[in-house]
């Protein structure tokens, strides 16, 4: 069936990023949304280890391992970046000084709940940096596929995994769709090759429709 | 005043057994392999310290740094937010064994609550964690209208750190991203060992962490990095 | 990204009646003279903004900076730890009148508020001030066998701050003491105007404030001193 | 009566300073201890606006009214001085860094309870950075006259002045004795020509002893 890929559900994440946002990506996929800023737009990103404008991987060979970002990738640093340590870097977080947050989930439901960190109390559970992301950004989205790899919702009424944050995500960009979350599920984009009725027997409770649902039209990247 | 050490042997020799231990670092980014490495020395030499509370972002990675120290069966119990790694598989091994505790912290409420520790502070209330398991048992406060958890200082015997220049007086200077919890760690444990790849004068306006945090400095000149250490497969004693 | 702005007219001009205002500075070191003066300018020729409430450590001196703000009769309420003064009378004739509120702050607990208001952490508790006058009506809770006093955070509309260096993404640097509270209040306020001597480029490794947390950014090249001006006895406007 | 000078109680006081030690001495006149260090040894002077380390006041005319010390007094740098915040600087005061603070004081009590920063409901109240320091510094002293200039007790079973802090000053160093305290006064030191029945009469609660009482001996300073 039709759907996004993951470069495809970044891309589409990164058009609402305003110019001069200062942003966090998550660990992995969320990553991936800073290589698609649209032309003009500049947004600052902050790593959860201490550095604000942080840029792209330096080649193969030239990484400075002291200088790498929460995903523990090595990075390079842009004009007006800097240093701090984690009590001043989580300051930003907590304090609520970051524009938009961008992280993955295994499940988010229609009151806005995130579980992104743990499947259950099988093997070493970690956490670190989410909890504190969700209650801090002053926007948390989150990309995702719009169903598991078996074909189940991702988005639910109710979380069945550990939760991460409570009534937290506002904008979800899962393969199919791009929805809202204002204690119910708003639908707002969804591929033109899907209807309405197929993208609600994916998602785990109901869309409610409050407007005009855009085509979800992203390029190939 | 000269808070200088001649050696690293020096450096660890009063860690005793029991003793909880901030290791600075986040990954291997100021990780400070060399005083780890020490004290696993000793460990070899003497049979002490065992039974460790080791605070630290991670639980090591490869073979070298916090994963040897948690492979040699010194770690009673680590506090960290992100214990996942896919090698080793040590610190997996002995948690799902039940031979090792585990306190998960959420990273910012670990920074937090090293940073309260250091600066007299008991408790304070945080939004992260709110309504999740690891909330469970904690007081929950309402400020503003808005829940929020109340979480408690977290203070230690021994900081072991990596910074980049030092002086006399234990004044500190870091490099890069490898500043991470370093700073901290060293306002909440009673001694902080930092070992410093330059001894050296410090700008009044460049000083990270003042020397007031400080009890030992010891210099690791050109001091081993825990990421290129594992792209070499390298592992204790290297 | 360029957060500078072409003059302190301009960067004043958002304050409304009422606003809540963090100014820098412990005494005359780091207080930001020339912001000050263009808020009273701007009070001068337009009324407003009036009824202020500002947080400074001091209630200002002589006739300049602070002082020349609360004496144009724009501030309805100072909150801060020591704002005993030879001179001006005026703060003590006004709070004597009643016509002036004074919420008294214990200095480390003014600076961990803020603090604590930049880093969004509601409520903590300090030993500080127990059985004392300050901690009435402040709930108490015991820690490990000693009691300590809850403080809430504290946040404010704007602060007006004087750093050394700024560069367009708002990252600053301090020179000597004149860093005191400043750093603390750009991250707790919502807009933090910085005058600066100089607009250039800052290591990353010298950055004391990141640009984060910092709005607005105007060059004054060669600050006016609050304590020079009161040895001449200067007066606003000078 | 025989009684010392500020300057030899400051000389007193400065006398049980470790070498190395990390010290804050309250506005005024306490400040006055920094110049009765002993020979071979250096405290590191600490002062809330946020350095540590620094040293005299400079030449009239050499003054830089950046640096300055809570006493809004000009000051200079010793080598190894370090400057930073005014969070960091009472996190070394409330985190237990600092070896001793040395204030004034208006009253002690027998418990240790300190009064020196309001005279009553009168003028206009500041308490600046008094009360972080008696619940911060590994030790509180004080320093102070015996009496009160109308010679009444300042040592008393109860303070009757607003409170500073409770139960944190460990010892005292008066203009006629140097007493512990510990639940109670003990007395440790007096002026040799005072004896400990006038002593007594001077103090507003009862002397302890518990072991020997020296003579109170300081240079003309």
């Amino acid at each position: 069936m039709l759907k996004l890929s993951n470069a495809q559900i970044a891309w589409r994440a990164a058009q609402d990023i305003a110019d001069g946002a200062y942003v966090n990506l998550g660990i992995g996929f969320p990553e991936m949304v800073a290589k698609f800023q649209p032309p003009g737009r500049e947004a600052i990103f902050h790593t959860e280890n201490g550095i604000l404008n942080f840029g792209e991987s330096p080649e193969p060979g030239e990484e400075d391992w002291d200088l790498i970002n929460a995903g523990k990738k090595a990075v390079t640093l842009k004009p007006g970046a800097s240093f701090f340590h984690h009590a001043d870097s989580f300051a930003m977080v907590r304090g609520g000084h970051l524009d938009v947050a961008i992280l993955g989930a295994y499940q988010v439901s229609e009151s806005g709940d995130l579980a992104n960190w743990s499947t259950g109390p099988k093997g070493v559970p970690a956490v670190g940096g989410a909890m504190d992301l969700v209650h801090g950004a002053k926007r948390v989205a989150v990309i995702t596929e719009h169903v598991t790899k078996d074909g189940k919702p991702k988005l639910l009424d109710r979380c069945t995994l550990p939760l991460t944050g409570v009534a937290c995500v506002t904008r979800v960009y899962t393969s199919h769709a791009v929805i809202d979350i204002a204690g119910r599920f708003i639908l707002r984009e969804k591929l033109a090759g899907v209807s309405l009725e197929e993208l609600q027997n994916m998602t785990g409770a109901k869309l409610h429709l409050d407007g005009p649902v855009l085509d979800l039209n992203v390029p190939e990247v | 005043m000269d808070k200088t050490l001649p050696s690293l042997t020096e450096a660890v020799s009063g860690i005793p057994d029991g003793a909880s231990v901030m290791i600075g670092g986040f990954g291997g980014s100021g990780s400070p392999i060399e005083l780890i490495h020490a004290l696993i020395d000793r460990f070899h030499a003497t049979g002490h310290p065992t039974g460790l509370t080791v605070i630290n972002n991670n639980a090591g990675n490869g073979h070298v740094g916090l994963a040897a120290l948690i492979e040699a069966g010194m770690v009673a119990k680590l506090i960290c937010s992100f214990p996942r790694s896919a090698d080793p598989v040590v610190f997996t091994e002995l948690y799902l064994a039940g031979k090792i505790e585990l306190e998960l912290v959420p990273q910012g409420t670990l920074a937090e609550r090293i940073r309260a520790g250091g600066a007299g502070i008991p408790a304070f209330y945080t939004p992260t964690s709110y309504g999740t398991d690891l909330a469970q048992g904690k007081p929950v406060e309402v400020f503003e209208g808005r829940p929020y958890v109340q979480e408690r200082w977290l203070k230690a015997d021994f900081a072991l750190i990596k910074a980049q220049v030092g002086d006399r007086f234990g004044n500190l200077t870091y490099r890069a991203a490898a500043r991470n919890f370093s700073p901290l760690m060293a306002t909440a444990a009673k001694v902080t060992i930092a070992q410093v790849s330059v001894i050296g004068e410090i700008d009044p306006e460049a000083v990270i962490t003042p020397g007031i945090f400080v009890q030992a400095v010891v210099q690791v000149e050109n001091p081993k990095q825990e990421e290129t250490l594992n792209r070499q497969k390298a592992a204790y004693p290297c």
